[in-house]
């Protein structure tokens, strides 16, 4: 685990936040994400030591949300909704269309590592339905028209760097 | 012509005899079980035996495959494993009455034939004697005295099997000989009593009665079976009885009594007591074709005589001797085949009668019947010879 | 109840003699007595085997000709006569046609000495592996060779055809179904 | 009637029978006592309660009392108390007895619930049933033909898991049949405390798996094999090579510790397949060690001796008893028994009859191995408290045999007889075995088989019935599993003959008439049956024996009666 040591510090802190150690699994789990930007293979190992648990107990909690991610993603991560208003809207569409302008799949890194797209559930706009979410950045009515220019887009700041 | 024959000492005469008699019947006996077995199958729409075959006459196209079909060489096989199977004795038996029962058994079957003509030949005369080992006076007591003693044989298989069931059948044996004898002699007196007319030098041999079915004239050439059908019929029947023949063969009766008398018995002592069946069956067929189906006459009101004097038209050659011999003799053995091939044919018609109905008919049905019979023939031979 | 007292026709004097019955009976005998053969030379002729009939039992593959039977041991538990007796064993991973099924007979033994040929062995399968079929007579010189081995098995039972295709279903789920 | 309940018990009312139980009984274990089965899949008497399979749902009621006067509420109709039936089906598992409870299990909201669960529960199952070994004493497939619906509405594809996952060396898991009912992990993590098991990838797909990298290795892992409800856990040794129905059960003991752990021999046509633990609450629980389902590959192991052997050449069983009442007869005096912890207590008094004819020197094996605080002891004899009991011993057997290496040093020794030990093994040295005349009763090839005067093959645990003494005091009987080899013969046959070669009274060889003597001689066991032994066994006194220094540590049902001194002495 190669973790910066403001992490560290967040982790040590974070942990004297609740009466039993073992709560403080999901903040730490979310920090390391933050941290590295995936859980890698020893996270399970590494965390278990810190709150004295097995390391079998971690990789429950890791496996059993999907937003902690074990593998790497691309620089921008591309999530897509995929949940009723949006898939009646075009949601899919706007996903493949992310797909093809990255030539990419959906949980793959696209082969200039720049974007990973995901297929994700409700991301809780629906009343601006399709939406979705380019990191931390909320786009809504994103059919395909806009879906390529958001592409467009972040290639042109791809490019730039 | 056969002068030479008679030339040879009566002793080695009646040897060459007895052993041509015994050469015939038996393989008529075996024959006769493989026919048994053909006409059963035939009977029940099946092919029955048709496997064995000789090598070299199956070679012979057409009649090899034809023979085989028919079975005859079951016979032989048949025979051959009779002879050649282990003979074994079981443990617990009377050693010496168990193998002396067979023997037994063959006396009466082989002795009977003595006294039984099979045929005529005519003389120099003209006239035509019958041919037959003994053509004794006594004839048909001969007959009934000799036959009778086969069923000891029974007995004393049954008795030395010291087993129950050859036993009971032993027991049954005895009890349905004694039945039906009666019926069957008082049956038989009616045409003794026509044939013996007063006047007559008296007989109770076979020829005079051939002889008399041969006359000319309505009556005459009438046979006795037609003259006294009933007599024929009681005589029948009892015949069934007497040598333990379907339906009356419930002193064999596998289905209650394993096998009877000879439940304990295999291999070539078994095949004596069935050789002997046989025999009683065509030495009774024989009597029964001699006094009541015309013996050796060809068809009622054509007798021997007229045959072979219509032949004789034909060609010289059919009156001599010789010819006459074997024309009789084949007529007589058609006849006695016919009345075996009817005792197969009911055999695999009617069921097994229980003991105690076979009791019931022989005392109750046929000995008043026969008694009846006799009375009525008597008053009217009476009448008819007064 | 009411009881229906059938009135028998007294029978007259000729019925009592049976002599009439007796001729019919000869009568019909003597028909019989030249009447066509209606029975099968065995060897050479062989009767038609109707369907459903319950011969020796065998083993049979399925259409890709794949060894049905997982050896379940049902067959062996249900036989009254304790005819059949297998010996399981696993299908090893390297076989890419079977691995899926897992379960093999190792052997399989059917005792023709002791079957009583009631099918209740081809009725308890649950892969219909084994079938009862038209063959119909089993001999043999010693009772090893009255013994039907697993190859002996599937030399008679040959292949069915099958509607079902359960394993190759499974196969096609783990290639390409609800994996995560 | 609500009968009056002792201080301790609490009243219930289940399906209308009233019954009284101690506190703290879950509904589950209540019902069992009126023998009303209530299906359950992740309930296990000796795990922690989850009540996650939802398979124990019930309809439970307690009576009706006014809120305000706490009076109880009549129902006009019955002119009993009114019951408040709770409007949802609850879980048996996970509910103590109340006073006045009141459970129905056979309502159609139970059945409803029932199939519903069962229908959930077999939505992803495989149709394994042909090919799994759990078939026959599968819960799922016992609780589908009981409270299953019958049929399958499920129309979809199953969801497709790894289907053999070695967990361990021991263990193989098909995930597939798993139905998530977590009694492994918990068994792991509460009984074995190795917690390597768990549930990854929780929702549609969750999948038991070990930590990656990890393996269930532990020395309980067949544990979680045994109560797997269904086939998803099972035994790598076992799997696939009969199935249950065909095994005949026999009780018997586990030999390889005092703890005498009780199992079942599962054995078809004298041919044993696996062994299982036996519940005993008081010994046991429901687990026992893996080590100990192995040891019956020792019956139909290659090395057994199948031949009495005379100077090393085959002989018969009356010779060899004539050889060794020759030589007793010729070494009067001089002859040394070796008794062991590993016999019956039947074959110790019979050993110790044996001693007492020849006026000969008693020893035993000592078998010191290291505890593991659950179900495998130190002392690694089964039963070194029998020979304490039938006065084959007096004092713990010393280490390596150094009293009986220094008689036969001085000579004194000559002919010794062992039943059932190795002695090369035990502690004497080359140069002692050539110094004496040995007799060998023993089951397995050993290496002073060929030095060995007069070798008797005898038989091993799974083929003769017998007692032991475990390491509580408790007497434990075990039966015969399977039919003895050919040419081996009963350990209690050859001991009663040699007793007669030494010129002994004749003693019954017959276990039930053996104990009848027992009993007379042995003032421990003087009201003890063969044919009465509890089940869970019998405590015996131990006061006798409280000052001896026994080596046995702290294990599951047993606390050592003083600190572990003897381990300073080993």
């Amino acid at each position: 685990m190669n973790l910066k040591a403001e992490t560290l510090s967040k982790i040590d802190e974070v942990i004297t936040h609740y009466p039993v150690k073992r709560s403080a699994t999901l903040p730490l789990l979310h920090l390391i994400q933050e941290d590295i930007g995936h859980l890698p293979a020893d996270t399970s190992e590494w965390v278990a030591a810190k709150l004295e648990l097995e390391p079998i107990n971690v990789l429950e909690v890791i496996t059993f949300y999907p937003m902690f991610r074990q593998k790497p993603i691309g620089r921008r991560h591309i999530k897509v909704c995929r949940t009723l208003s949006c898939a009646l809207v075009g949601g899919y569409k706007t996903c493949a269309t992310f797909e093809a302008e990255f030539k990419t799949h959906l949980g793959e890194v696209s082969p200039d590592g720049e974007v990973t797209v995901d297929f994700v559930e409700c991301l809780a706009s629906c009343g601006t339905a399709p939406v979705v979410l380019i990191d931390d950045e909320l786009h809504e009515k994103v059919d395909v028209a806009k879906a390529k220019q958001l592409s467009d887009q972040i290639k042109a700041e791809a490019k730039k760097r | 012509m056969f002068d030479f024959y008679f030339e040879i000492p009566l002793v080695i005469r009646l040897f060459l005899q007895g052993l041509a008699v015994i050469m015939v019947i038996f393989p008529i006996a075996g024959a006769c079980s493989m026919a048994e077995r053909k006409v059963a199958a035939w009977i029940q729409d099946r092919p029955g035996p048709n496997r064995a075959v000789v090598p070299w006459v199956a070679w012979i196209p057409f009649l090899g495959t034809f023979l085989q079909r028919l079975g005859i060489f079951h016979v032989m096989a048949d025979g051959g494993k009779m002879l050649f199977k282990e003979d074994s004795l079981p443990g617990h038996v009377n050693k010496f009455y168990f193998v002396l029962a067979p023997i037994v058994a063959m006396i009466p079957a082989l002795t009977t034939v003595v006294v039984v003509p099979f045929g005529a030949y005519l003389d120099a005369a003209g006239k035509i004697i019958p041919v037959g080992l003994a053509p004794l006076d006594v004839g048909i007591l001969a007959v009934f005295a000799v036959s009778s003693l086969g069923v000891y044989s029974m007995i004393l298989a049954g008795w030395a099997s010291n087993s129950k069931y050859p036993f009971l059948g032993s027991v049954r044996a005895s009890a349905q000989l004694i039945s039906y004898e009666l019926s069957m002699a008082l049956s038989v007196l009616p045409v003794f009593l026509w044939v013996n007319a007063p006047g007559m030098e008296a007989t109770m041999g076979f020829g005079r009665v051939v002889e008399f079915q041969s006359q000319p004239g309505f009556l005459g050439g009438m046979w006795f079976g037609f003259l006294m059908p009933l007599s024929a019929f009681i005589f029948f029947v009892a015949l069934f009885a007497e040598t333990n023949r379907q339906p009356f063969d419930t002193v064999e009766s596998e289905s209650d009594l394993v096998g009877s008398f000879h439940t304990e018995y295999g291999a070539f002592k078994w095949g004596l007591f069935f050789v002997a069946e046989y025999s009683h069956m065509i030495v009774g067929s024989g009597v029964f074709m001699l006094l009541f189906g015309g013996g050796w006459n060809p068809l009622p009101w054509v007798p021997l005589a007229d045959l072979v004097g219509w032949l004789a038209q034909i060609t010289p050659l059919a009156s001599h001797p010789l010819f006459v011999g074997v024309l009789s003799i084949s007529i007589f053995l058609g006849k006695v085949l016919a009345m075996i091939f009817l005792f197969m044919w009911v055999r695999w018609t009617l069921p097994r009668f229980r003991y105690d109905q076979v009791m019931k008919i022989g005392w109750q049905r046929l000995l008043p019947l026969s008694i009846a019979n006799l009375l009525f023939y008597a008053i009217a031979i009476a009448f008819i010879q007064k | 109840m009411a009881v229906i007292t059938v009135e028998r026709k007294p029978l007259t004097f000729l019925e009592r003699t049976y002599l009439p019955q007796i001729a019919g009976g000869l009568k019909t005998t003597l028909k019989h007595l030249v009447a066509p053969k209606k029975t099968l030379e065995y060897p050479e002729q062989r009767p038609a085997i109707p369907t459903g009939y319950r011969g020796v039992p065998t083993l049979v593959m399925d259409p890709n000709g794949r060894e049905k039977c997982v050896s379940c041991q049902l067959c062996e538990f249900v036989c009254p006569p304790k005819a059949i007796r297998i010996t399981p064993g696993e299908i090893p991973a390297d076989q890419p046609d079977r691995a899926h099924v897992e379960k093999g007979p190792k052997a399989f033994d059917i005792d023709m000495l002791r079957c009583i040929y009631c099918g209740l062995c081809q009725e308890v399968c649950p892969e219909e592996a084994i079938f009862l079929q038209n063959q119909f007579s089993m001999s043999g010189y010693s009772r090893e060779e009255m013994v039907n081995h697993k190859d002996r098995l599937y030399e008679l039972g040959g292949t069915l055809p099958d509607a079902h295709f359960k394993w190759d279903k499974k196969k096609a789920a783990e290639e390409h179904g609800n994996a995560h | 009637m609500i009968a009056t309940a002792k201080p301790d018990l609490v009243t219930v009312n289940i399906d209308g029978k009233e019954i009284a139980v101690p506190k703290g009984t879950n509904v589950i274990e209540a019902a069992r006592l009126v023998n009303v089965d209530v299906p359950h899949y992740c309930y296990h008497p000796k795990l922690t309660i989850v009540g996650n399979c939802r398979m124990c749902l019930i309809e439970m009621g307690m009576p009706a009392v006014d809120p305000a006067t706490k009076a109880p509420i009549m129902d006009p109709a019955t002119g009993k108390q009114k019951i408040n039936w709770i409007p949802r089906p609850q879980i048996g598992c996970g509910t103590n007895v109340s006073p006045g409870l009141h459970v129905r299990t056979t309502t159609p909201m139970v059945k409803d619930a029932r199939e519903g669960v069962m229908e959930f529960l077999l939505i992803n199952h495989p149709l394994d049933c042909p090919i799994c070994d759990q078939a026959g004493e599968c819960k799922l497939q016992e609780q589908a033909t009981g409270y299953g619906r019958g049929y399958s509405r499920f129309i979809e594809d199953k969801n497709v898991k790894p289907k053999r996952t070695q967990l361990g060396p021991r263990v193989t898991l098909d995930d597939e049949r798993c139905i998530l009912c977590s009694r492994c992990i918990r068994f792991s993590k509460e009984i074995a405390k190795d917690d390597v098991l768990g549930f990854v990838d929780r929702g549609s797909y969750s999948t038991l798996t070990c930590f990656p990298g990890k393996k269930l290795e532990n020395n309980y892992s067949l544990n979680t094999v045994d109560i797997c409800p269904v086939g998803a856990l099972t035994s790598t040794d076992f799997r696939f090579k009969m199935r249950v129905w065909f095994l005949k059960q026999t009780n018997a003991i586990d030999t390889e510790s005092s703890v005498g752990a009780n199992t079942v021999v599962w054995s078809r046509e004298g041919t044993i397949y696996r062994i299982t633990p036996r519940r005993n609450d008081e010994v046991n629980d429901t687990w026992m060690a893996d080590s100990g389902r192995v040891l019956f590959k020792a019956v139909q192991a290659p090395d057994r001796l199948s031949a009495v052997k005379i100077n090393g050449t085959d002989s018969a069983f009356d010779i060899a008893i004539n050889a060794a009442a020759e030589l007793f007869k010729a070494n009067a005096g001089a002859v040394a028994v070796v008794g062991s912890g590993r016999s019956t207590v039947e074959e110790q008094f019979l050993t110790k009859q044996l001693a007492t004819a020849l006026k000969a020197s008693t020893h035993l094996v000592s078998r010191v191995g290291e505890g593991d605080k659950l179900l495998v002891s130190a002392d690694r004899n089964p039963n070194v408290r029998g020979a304490l009991v039938t006065g084959l011993i007096s004092t713990l057997p010393g280490v390596k045999l150094v009293d009986l290496g220094a008689q036969i040093d001085a000579g004194k020794v000559k002919v010794v007889v062992t039943v059932g030990e190795d002695l090369a093994a035990a502690g004497l040295n080359a140069g002692q075995l050539a110094k004496i005349s040995l007799i060998v009763l023993g089951t397995h090839a050993k290496s002073m088989d060929g030095g060995a005067k007069v070798v008797i093959p005898t038989l091993t645990a799974f083929e003769k019935s017998g007692t032991f003494v475990n390491q509580q005091f408790r007497i434990q009987k075990f039966l015969k599993a399977v039919p003895p080899m050919a040419g081996a013969t009963d350990d209690l046959i050859v001991l009663a003959k040699l007793v007669g070669a030494a010129g002994g009274a004749t003693i019954p060889t017959e276990v039930n008439a053996l104990w009848k003597t027992i009993a007379a001689a042995v003032p421990a066991l003087a009201t003890t049956t063969f044919a009465n032994l509890p089940e869970t066994g019998q405590l015996l006194d131990a006061t006798p024996f409280s000052a001896l220094p026994f080596v046995e540590g702290e294990t599951l049902h047993y606390k050592p009666a003083q600190p572990v001194v003897a381990a300073a002495n080993a």
